[in-house]
């Protein structure tokens, strides 16, 4: 185990410095921050200091070699925007970001897993096909469209939800969410909802295949040749065997909810890292840039490790010492 | 019961193309979503000839013509069947050649992603150890950058246009493809047929395109389908966050992003339109690869 | 005599409907099994045994069903029971054992949860009581120091373990009836042989009945009083395994023993029949192995019955081999 | 007669060496968890030309590794290979360059051939890529090759899926002869099989031997299979040769007490189980077999040398030789 | 009435240090709670703020009489020490990506007395008070705070009408009132600000009642807008300009401009005739009603009607494709030619529409015209330098430009005189304009202290280069605000927002 887990964190060092390297060198090749920055009005001697400043005056791989012994003491640069350190701008808008991507894998779990299983169990029932069409429509229609839609219907037809931001929030056990406050909650419901929508779609899809498969196995049969009540079969041994797919699946998927977040976040003008980060790329405002695409990467790293974990305390077949290779 | 899931596949394959078009035939979901699939490709194909007007040839739109109303006559007397949009361009024209750039660049990012993934895929599987792990690390990076912001980042560095579009689409998708295509190639190596051809010393680059490609790549014609409509909907949010293609030659999501700006003023049409068009194109895809799936895979084991 | 009449099967039919027509893989088999009776069954692979024992346990995969015939159970007729009623008498008065230990059992569920669900779906007895009685019967088929094994997961038993723990759970309810469809095949010799050991001391010990499917007529000869041979759905032939072995009379079973190559000198040529199982779903008119039969006339254009031959011995041929020779 | 293979001290194992991870765990003091499993372990054995050595034991205990070690699938780790007296991997590149000589038929012919392949194909592809025939040839080549299987020519242009299992076994031994072997190793090559198809497939292959001179290793955990068709047979348990000697000797007079255990559980029609368990316990464990002789723990006549002292394959006369320090003892 | 006013703001300021980033958002957010020394009205005219009058007292000095009786929110009474103060900091905010230096490099501060200040320039500059009004005065005592501490509150104390009460970075800033303002006190207990970036969406959260104003709405939104009970609009041109330039010089290769068989020819801009007709070809109207839903003017110059530096001379161009053509084939191209117009993507108000519309306009005159456009940090390195040796590498661009200091000869030194790197001249010429006239026009105009004077310099150096097409102007923006009923706004010719200018009907 402890082979295992040093052996993920060599390689995701591995990792995080090859991404460093590619993000670093995709950015100096977009534009110039200095156009960005700079007023027009301002005086070449101007435009040279702020160069100077930010170091952008250097060779490329000696602004990188700044870079990298800077992110080993943990400073992974001062956004060029804000003049503070990327890394402290992305601690501050992420709770925001994760409170959206939690809330939204909940509901894709509350409502995906109980339809899906239903679909699966009925394969060729009236609901089941609502179901599925429904899970095309959401993995269809573009998030940007549908949560625009959904301002439009239920703010500003319909005026039951606040069309944007972040509600208030509540300290309780030392988080501080808007999941506490129902003025947070009203804001959260749309952005949740919009988010969510393609992952419901996904883990309906997992689940019902899952389910599919699962009841084909001979285990499922054995259990009904005990007489088992179809309740139990489904929660003793329909339940354990598809939770460990999707399980892993939405492990994954929740870094890509993180980072999905961003259309949604800049639609509904909710406070996480999202909108800094396109803002950022707007800009080229590269440590921000830079900052956030490690730190998903390293988000990443993260969950797969844990995911792998967790797999391994679900399914007692995996050993971990078999992964990684 | 492991006897049953062979006897299924078996008579699947026993029955070849002809009996998987019967079944296609027979199915009416499969039927609809498959006439309306071709519907859709050939009224992309034949636009130009359809088209009452060119919606990309800068001197017959004016933006005198914004936003009319559907069924309001053009200045050149056409009749906008859908209405027009902001620039004065015919909805119903600029959604069939709208619907050309949506499916040109889904189409292609989706072939040229296949090409790439099914390569590193297949390289992977056949050479396991070391080169898997060096492949599969790089699939991990891929698939952890977030493809909206590769996108961008892809966007914002070569520039708008379809090209780019959809290199940056291809590249946000190859890894998704060899991870899968490994995963079946894996199966099918640990096969016996793929010990066989070992033991008959055939050469690496013959097993790897004769034997693992053909086999492995079923799984991947249902993803690709599925991953083609995805791309679709991915280009139409590129659109909206400003990335997409040019706006003198709009896809169905820039139809629908820069329709938007009109939601609120009225002008529905302009959005809505290529809305129903988009979901009509991406839902007969989707559910067409979902009964193919079903066809190639009737038990859905593995 | 009549009261020890276990099951009952007159005309059973099980269809699965198929694009080129109902496919029947079960047709006309009349069954008896008396308490404490060892019947086998063999046959090639895909003549209808495996779904004969499923139609007995209702538990045939939709969409086929059983669609004709009748099956009664301990006097009753059982045939249109509904789910309920199925859920009742499965695994508490009839067990079920399946082709492969390896799949038989939830590989994410503990073996004790697997045993114990099997008691509580039946009785109402609390848990520790119900470990008690699972203990024992693990004990009873040779696993020793139960208490740890209870708490391992399937993964962790070698092929031989999990199959006894199958039959094990079969066991717990004292059921009057197994139905054991090829539980060795998977199995090494040795351990085969330790299996054969454990049936045929239960049946001895607590007068069950046991149906015992395989397509090795060498264990069957080791533990069945007496043998019925099917093919492509239809008994083709019943009687005491002793006369059976000796002297078969249907040209599929003799033909079946020759190719065994114990039955042959060494290094000779073996006999086999020609020819391979017809298709189910389009079955010749007559007898179903006239194609392959030696010995087919015209006669065999019409389908014989199942007659006896002698009171412990009946053929569904219309010129059985002893007559003849 | 001359030894077309001979297996001189082989091994193989399965598993991962440990890397700088497991390396610095375990300096940290957690438990190695990198194991090797010793699938293969110092067998020595020979196979003449036109001999059938038949290859029985429990699951698991090697014998299909050490098929694909002759068939060249697989590379050994210690030890030699040689094909004709010449070694069969090269050690420095761990490449196999065997040539065509040993083909191997698998057990399941369901998954032996590419099921997108057609007949003609599958036969001629190899050798047309060695340069054993022109392309042109592929075809009248093919219809040779099935009609030595008993097929007709209307089977080149079919897929495997068209086939019945024992069609598609034929198929498989077809495709191996096509590239002239001089060895067939043959892995549980009859045991999906229904029994009289399993009766034509041993039929063919006892044909082609008398054909062709062939020389086979037959693996089977059917015992009566084996000991039709065997000249010599080998006994192996955990990685091991425990017995070889010719089949009758064998059969008729086993000497190694899992030989005999293993031969009085083979169910016959007309022997009746008998009431004693011949073997005590489950096959340990092949990632940390037994010390000394590794059938210890479950032989009834285990002496106290036996845990610690590993017994060697040792003649007992006239080809038959056997590891037990119990058997050795007697003598 | 006292109560709590809620605003959506289309972006968020950068930081809440006033002089961390000369830019727009950021100045107008200090205005809140910081006073310059001169403030700049609604439309730019300069006003008394801190400092109550200004006068030159000779041709290189400036004096200015500070306003008495001042508080900054902390109590500390306002002196000319804490201008010097303010200067020694603005000019040297360490990592400021676009620094106040420009305004007080050059000059010395000269305390006379507490409340009288002088500012004397090497040479005769009559621009200081302009300068002035552009950097925020902060109180001496935290002459050596950082950036963050001024985004944290512990700094950010000003003189202004409103106080800084929290800033969530992303997500809303709090302001409060100022009681002891020395001017109009603001209204609202508490003003509470949200950045809201899309523009449907900002209009959909007035329109739901979740905001109380907000400001740019979306042209599109705006008929809606307006024609909704209980919600009204506020409009007015702003100085925003939106311009093409086209290369006049044909230094270099250009494959933006093309024979229709795709052939590299000279930039036909350096013909004043292909300039003229590229400016009739554009229906200016037809933008303003079409595209912009009538939120833009048709302009001829920089600046808007009564501006500063307004030349009543200059009418935009009228549409006039006939002409056009007519010049054209005078020129020599009577069968046009090809060529791709460039421009940002989301950086102005309809960017990508409009050009694609002047697109369609040229086209209409035989021009094969193509539209490029890429997000604008892109977009800008390459309209400066993206050429070979760094060089501009449009031909023809469209870009955008907001007087900021309400200072006239502005554009005309960034945009229209010969670029000389060296002495600050041109840095914005982009197409290689180059007339000495004018060039003496506007240092002329720069040196003279009398503005007056030199503002008539400034209209003639404007119309010359104007009739000359040193650039095609489109249109100005006009901008626009909504509030629910009940609410006004006092608007100008600036279109950032000024919330205390927010007040009750
Ligand atoms: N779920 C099903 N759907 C369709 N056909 C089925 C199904 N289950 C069984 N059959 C058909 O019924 C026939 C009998 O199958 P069954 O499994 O009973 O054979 P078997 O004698 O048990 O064979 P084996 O020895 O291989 O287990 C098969 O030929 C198969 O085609
Ligand atoms: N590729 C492999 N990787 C890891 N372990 C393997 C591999 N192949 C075989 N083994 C292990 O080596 C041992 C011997 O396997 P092998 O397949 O040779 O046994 P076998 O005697 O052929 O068994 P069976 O009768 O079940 O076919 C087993 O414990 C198996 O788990
Ligand atoms: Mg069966
Ligand atoms: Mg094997």
């Amino acid at each position: 185990m402890l082979a295992f887990i040093l052996r993920r964190v060599m390689q995701s060092v591995v990792v995080l410095f090859v991404m460093s390297l590619i993000v670093f060198s995709m950015i100096n090749l977009v534009g110039d921050p200095v156009d960005m920055l700079v007023n027009p009005e301002s005086l070449p001697e101007e435009i040279d200091r702020v160069r100077r400043d930010f170091g952008l005056d250097q060779p490329a791989y000696v602004q990188y070699w700044k870079f990298l012994t800077g992110a080993l003491a943990g400073d992974l640069g001062n956004s060029f925007i804000f003049g503070r350190p990327a890394l402290a701008l992305m601690v501050e808008r992420f709770p925001a970001t994760l409170e959206l991507a939690t809330s939204a894998l909940i509901i894709a779990i509350t409502v995906g897993l109980p339809l899906g299983i239903y679909a699966g169990l009925r394969p060729n029932g009236w609901g089941t096909r609502i179901i599925m069409g429904g899970s095309v429509l959401g993995i269809s229609v573009p998030t940007f469209w549908l949560g625009l839609m959904m301002i439009i219907v239920f703010s500003v037809i319909l005026g039951w939800l606040p069309v944007s931001g972040r509600g208030e929030t509540a300290v309780f056990l030392g988080i501080e969410s808007s999941l506490f406050t129902l003025d947070g909650l009203k804001h959260l419901i749309l952005p949740a909802t919009n988010l969510a929508l393609f992952k419901i779609a996904m883990v309906i899809r997992l689940t019902r295949a899952g389910t599919e498969e699962v009841m084909a196995q001979d285990y499922i049969k054995f259990a009904r040749a005990k007489g088992l009540s179809s309740k139990r079969i489904v929660r003793a041994h329909l339940l354990p065997n598809i939770l460990i797919p999707i399980i892993t699946v939405l492990g994954i998927e929740f870094g890509t909810l993180i980072a999905f977040a961003t259309v949604t976040e800049s639609i509904f003008a909710w406070p996480g890292l999202g909108k800094l980060v396109i803002d950022a790329i707007v800009n080229l405002d590269r440590p921000i840039v830079v900052a956030y695409l490690l730190f998903v990467v390293a988000l990443f790293l993260v969950l797969n490790l844990v995911v792998d974990i967790i797999y391994a305390v679900l399914d007692p077949r995996v050993r971990l010492q078999g992964e990684g290779g | 019961m492991s006897n049953l899931k062979a006897i299924s596949a078996l008579r699947l394959r026993n029955e070849g193309i002809f009996k998987t078009m019967q079944a296609v035939l027979s199915k009416p979901t499969t039927l609809i979503s498959g006439f309306l699939l071709i519907l859709i490709v050939a009224s992309a194909i034949f636009a130009p000839l359809i088209a009452p007007t060119n919606p990309y040839d800068l001197s017959t739109v004016s933006i005198m013509d914004g936003r009319l109303a559907p069924g309001e006559e053009m200045f050149d007397g056409t009749i906008a069947w859908l209405g027009t949009d902001g620039a004065g361009r015919d909805v119903l024209s600029s959604i069939l050649y709208g619907l050309r750039t949506s499916l040109t660049v889904a189409i292609s990012s989706a072939l040229i992603a296949l090409a790439i993934g099914l390569s590193v895929g297949l390289t992977s599987a056949f050479y396991g150890g070391r080169i898997d792990a060096f492949l599969m690390r790089v699939v991990d990076i891929q698939l952890s950058f977030p493809a909206i912001l590769v996108a961008l980042v892809l966007l914002a560095l070569l520039g708008k246009g379809i090209d780019k579009v959809i290199i940056a689409l291809a590249i946000v998708q190859w890894a998704l493809y060899a991870r899968t295509v490994r995963a079946a190639a894996m199966v099918e190596r640990r096969k016996e047929y793929f010990e066989a051809a070992t033991c008959l010393e055939l050469s690496n680059a013959r097993i790897i395109w004769k034997h693992l490609l053909p086999n492995s790549v079923s799984s991947l014609i249902v993803l690709a389908t599925l991953q083609t409509a995805h791309s679709i909907s991915i280009e139409a949010t590129l659109s909206f966050l400003g990335v997409g293609v040019p706006i003198t030659e709009p896809s169905l999501g820039s139809l629908i992003s820069n329709g938007f700006d009109y939601i609120l003023s009225g002008a529905y049409w302009i959005t809505f339109f290529p809305g129903i068009m988009l979901l009509a194109t991406v839902a007969a895809i989707n559910i067409f690869g979902d009964q193919l799936r079903a066809i190639i895979n009737p038990r859905l084991s593995k | 005599m009549n009261q020890l009449k276990l099951l009952s099967i007159q005309g059973l039919r099980t269809e699965f409907p198929t694009p080129d027509g109902p496919l029947a893989a079960v047709s006309g088999v009349d069954l008896e099994v008396t308490r404490g009776d060892v019947l086998g069954i063999v046959g090639e692979s895909g003549s209808g045994k495996t779904v004969l024992g499923l139609s007995i346990m209702g538990l045939v995969d939709r969409p086929g069903r059983v669609t004709a015939g009748r099956i009664a159970f301990g006097g009753t007729e059982i045939t249109n029971y509904s789910e309920a009623q199925w859920q009742g008498l499965r695994g508490n008065r009839i067990a079920m054992i399946f082709q492969d230990p390896t799949t038989s059992l939830n590989p994410v569920q503990r073996i004790g949860v697997q045993m114990i669900e099997a008691i509580q779906a039946h009785r109402d007895v609390s848990t520790d009581a119900a470990r008690q009685i699972v203990r024992e019967a693990m004990v009873r088929v040779g696993i020793n120091s139960p208490d740890e094994r209870l708490e391992a997961y399937p993964h962790q038993f070698s092929g031989g373990m999990r199959q006894r723990v199958v039959i094990a759970t079969a066991l717990l309810n004292e059921p009057d009836l197994i139905i054991a469809d090829e539980p060795t095949t998977a199995l090494d010799v040795t351990v085969q042989a330790q299996i054969l050991r454990d049936m045929r001391r239960l049946c001895r010990d607590t007068g069950m009945a046991l149906i015992w499917v395989s397509h090795d007529l060498g264990v069957v000869a080791q533990i069945a009083h007496r043998v019925a041979v099917m093919y492509a759905g239809r008994i083709v032939e019943q009687g005491a395994t002793e006369v059976m072995l000796k002297s078969p009379s249907h040209p599929y079973t003799a033909g079946l023993m020759a190719s065994m190559p114990a039955n042959a000198p060494r290094g000779q040529r073996l006999v086999s029949i020609p020819g391979g199982l017809p298709q189910l779903s389009n079955l010749p008119k007559g007898c179903s192995f006239a194609p392959r039969c030696a010995h087919a006339t015209t006669a065999c254009d019409v389908l014989p019955e199942l007659s006896p031959t002698s009171p412990d011995h009946a053929v569904r041929c219309v010129s059985p081999l002893q007559e003849r020779s | 007669m001359p030894q077309v293979i001979e297996l001189k001290s082989v091994c193989r194992s399965f598993g991962k060496k440990p890397d700088l991870a497991d390396r610095i765990a375990t300096a940290f003091g957690a438990k190695s968890t990198a194991k090797l499993l010793r699938a293969v372990d110092g067998v020595d054995l020979a196979i003449e030309q036109g001999e059938v050595l038949g290859l029985v034991g429990e699951s698991g205990c090697g014998k299909s590794t050490l098929g694909r070690l002759v068939a060249g699938i697989l590379p050994h780790d210690s030890g030699d290979v040689l094909f004709n007296g010449k070694p069969m991997v090269d050690k420095t590149s761990q490449k196999i360059g065997k040539g065509l000589g040993v083909q191997m038929i698998f057990q399941n012919p369901a998954a032996a051939l590419d099921p997108r392949q057609r007949i003609l194909d599958a036969i001629t592809e190899a050798p047309i890529a060695h340069g054993l025939i022109q392309r042109s040839q592929a075809r009248s080549f093919a219809i040779e090759a099935l009609d030595r299987v008993g097929l007709r020519e209307d089977a080149l242009d079919r897929y495997p899926h068209q086939f019945s299992g024992g069609q598609r076994q034929r198929i498989c031994i077809a495709r191996a002869l096509a590239v002239n072997p001089e060895v067939v190793v043959c892995d549980e090559s009859v045991a999906s099989l229904d029994v009289s198809i399993q009766a034509q497939i041993i039929n063919l292959f006892l044909d082609l031997r008398d054909s062709l001179n062939l020389s086979y290793l037959f693996i089977s955990h059917d015992i009566s299979v084996v000991e039709h068709v065997s000249d010599r047979i080998a006994v192996m348990y955990l990685g091991q040769i425990v017995e070889i000697a010719r089949a009758s000797d064998l059969l008729e007079n086993p000497l190694h007490p899992y030989t005999q255990a293993l031969l009085s559980e083979v169910p016959t029609l007309d022997q009746t189980l008998s009431e004693e368990h011949a073997l005590e316990g489950e096959l340990p464990s092949p990632l940390s077999p037994p010390s000394g002789c590794r059938f210890h723990p479950r032989c009834p006549i285990a002496m106290e040398e036996c845990r610690s002292l590993a017994p060697r394959l040792e003649s007992q006369g006239s080809g038959h030789r056997v590891s037990c320090l119990a058997i050795r003892k007697e003598i | 009435s006292a109560q709590d006013l809620k605003v959506a703001l289309a972006a968020e300021p950068t930081s809440m240090d006033p002089h961390y980033q000369n830019l727009t958002i950021n100045n107008s957010m200090a205005t809140q709670v910081y006073d310059a020394l001169v403030l700049q009205d609604v439309n730019q005219k300069l006003v008394p703020g801190l400092a109550q009058s200004w006068k030159p007292v000779n041709d290189t000095t400036w004096e200015f009489k500070l306003r008495s009786g001042v508080t900054f929110h902390n109590g500390a009474a306002f002196t000319a020490e804490d201008v010097v103060a303010t200067m020694q900091r603005a000019a040297n905010v360490p990592n400021s990506p676009s620094s106040f230096a420009t305004f007080i490099k050059g000059k010395s501060f000269e305390i006379v007395d507490d409340l009288t200040l002088r500012i004397s320039t090497e040479k005769p500059y009559p621009f200081t008070p302009n300068d002035m009004s552009r950097v925020a005065i902060i109180d001496s005592a935290f002459v050596n705070a950082t950036t963050e501490d001024f985004n944290t509150g512990a700094a950010s104390f000003g003189t202004g009408p409103l106080t800084l009460s929290k800033w969530l970075p992303g997500d809303v800033i709090e302001l409060a009132r100022n009681d002891g303002y020395w001017g109009a006190i603001a209204e609202w207990d508490n003003v509470i600000v949200r950045v809201i970036g899309d523009g449907t969406t900002r209009s959909a959260a007035l329109i739901a009642g979740d905001v109380d104003f907000i400001e740019r709405v979306g042209p599109a939104d705006l008929p809606n807008l307006e024609s909704r009970e209980g919600i009204s609009v506020f409009k007015s041109v702003s100085n925003r300009l939106l311009y093409i330039t086209l290369h006049l010089t044909d230094d270099q290769i250009r494959p933006f401009v093309t024979d229709h068989e795709g052939n590299n020819i000279a930039s036909p801009f350096q013909d004043i005739r292909v300039r003229k007709a590229v400016s009739l070809a554009i229906n200016r109207k037809a933008i303003a009603d079409r595209v912009m839903d009538g939120l833009s003017k048709p302009a001829g110059q920089f600046s808007p009607e009564g501006y500063i530096g307004y030349s009543v001379n200059l009418k935009p161009d009228e549409y006039d494709p006939d002409r056009a053509k007519e010049l054209l084939a005078e020129a020599g191209f009577a069968d046009g030619f090809k060529l791709t117009v460039h421009g940002p993507a989301g950086r102005y108000s309809n960017d990508t529409r409009i050009l694609e519309a002047i697109a369609q306009m040229l086209s209409r005159i035989g021009i094969d015209t193509t539209v490029e456009t890429m997000p604008a940090s892109v977009f800008f390195k390459r309209f400066a330098r993206g050429g070979p040796d760094k060089t501009p590498e449009f031909t023809v661009a469209m870009s955008g430009y907001a007087n900021g200091s309400g200072e006239p000869s502005h554009p005309l030194r960034i945009f229209i005189h010969t670029k000389q790197k060296e002495r600050g001249y041109g840095p914005g010429n982009r197409n290689g304009y180059s007339n000495a006239k004018v060039d003496g026009l506007i240092e002329s105009g720069r040196a003279s202290m009398d503005i007056t004077i030199g503002e008539k310099l400034f209209i003639e150096a404007t119309e010359i280069a104007m009739q000359e097409y040193a650039l095609v102007p489109i249109h100005h923006e006009i901008a626009t605000w909504a509030a629910r009923d009940g609410i006004a706004y006092k608007h100008g010719a600036l279109d950032s927002t000024f919330i205390h200018n927010i007040r009750s009907k």
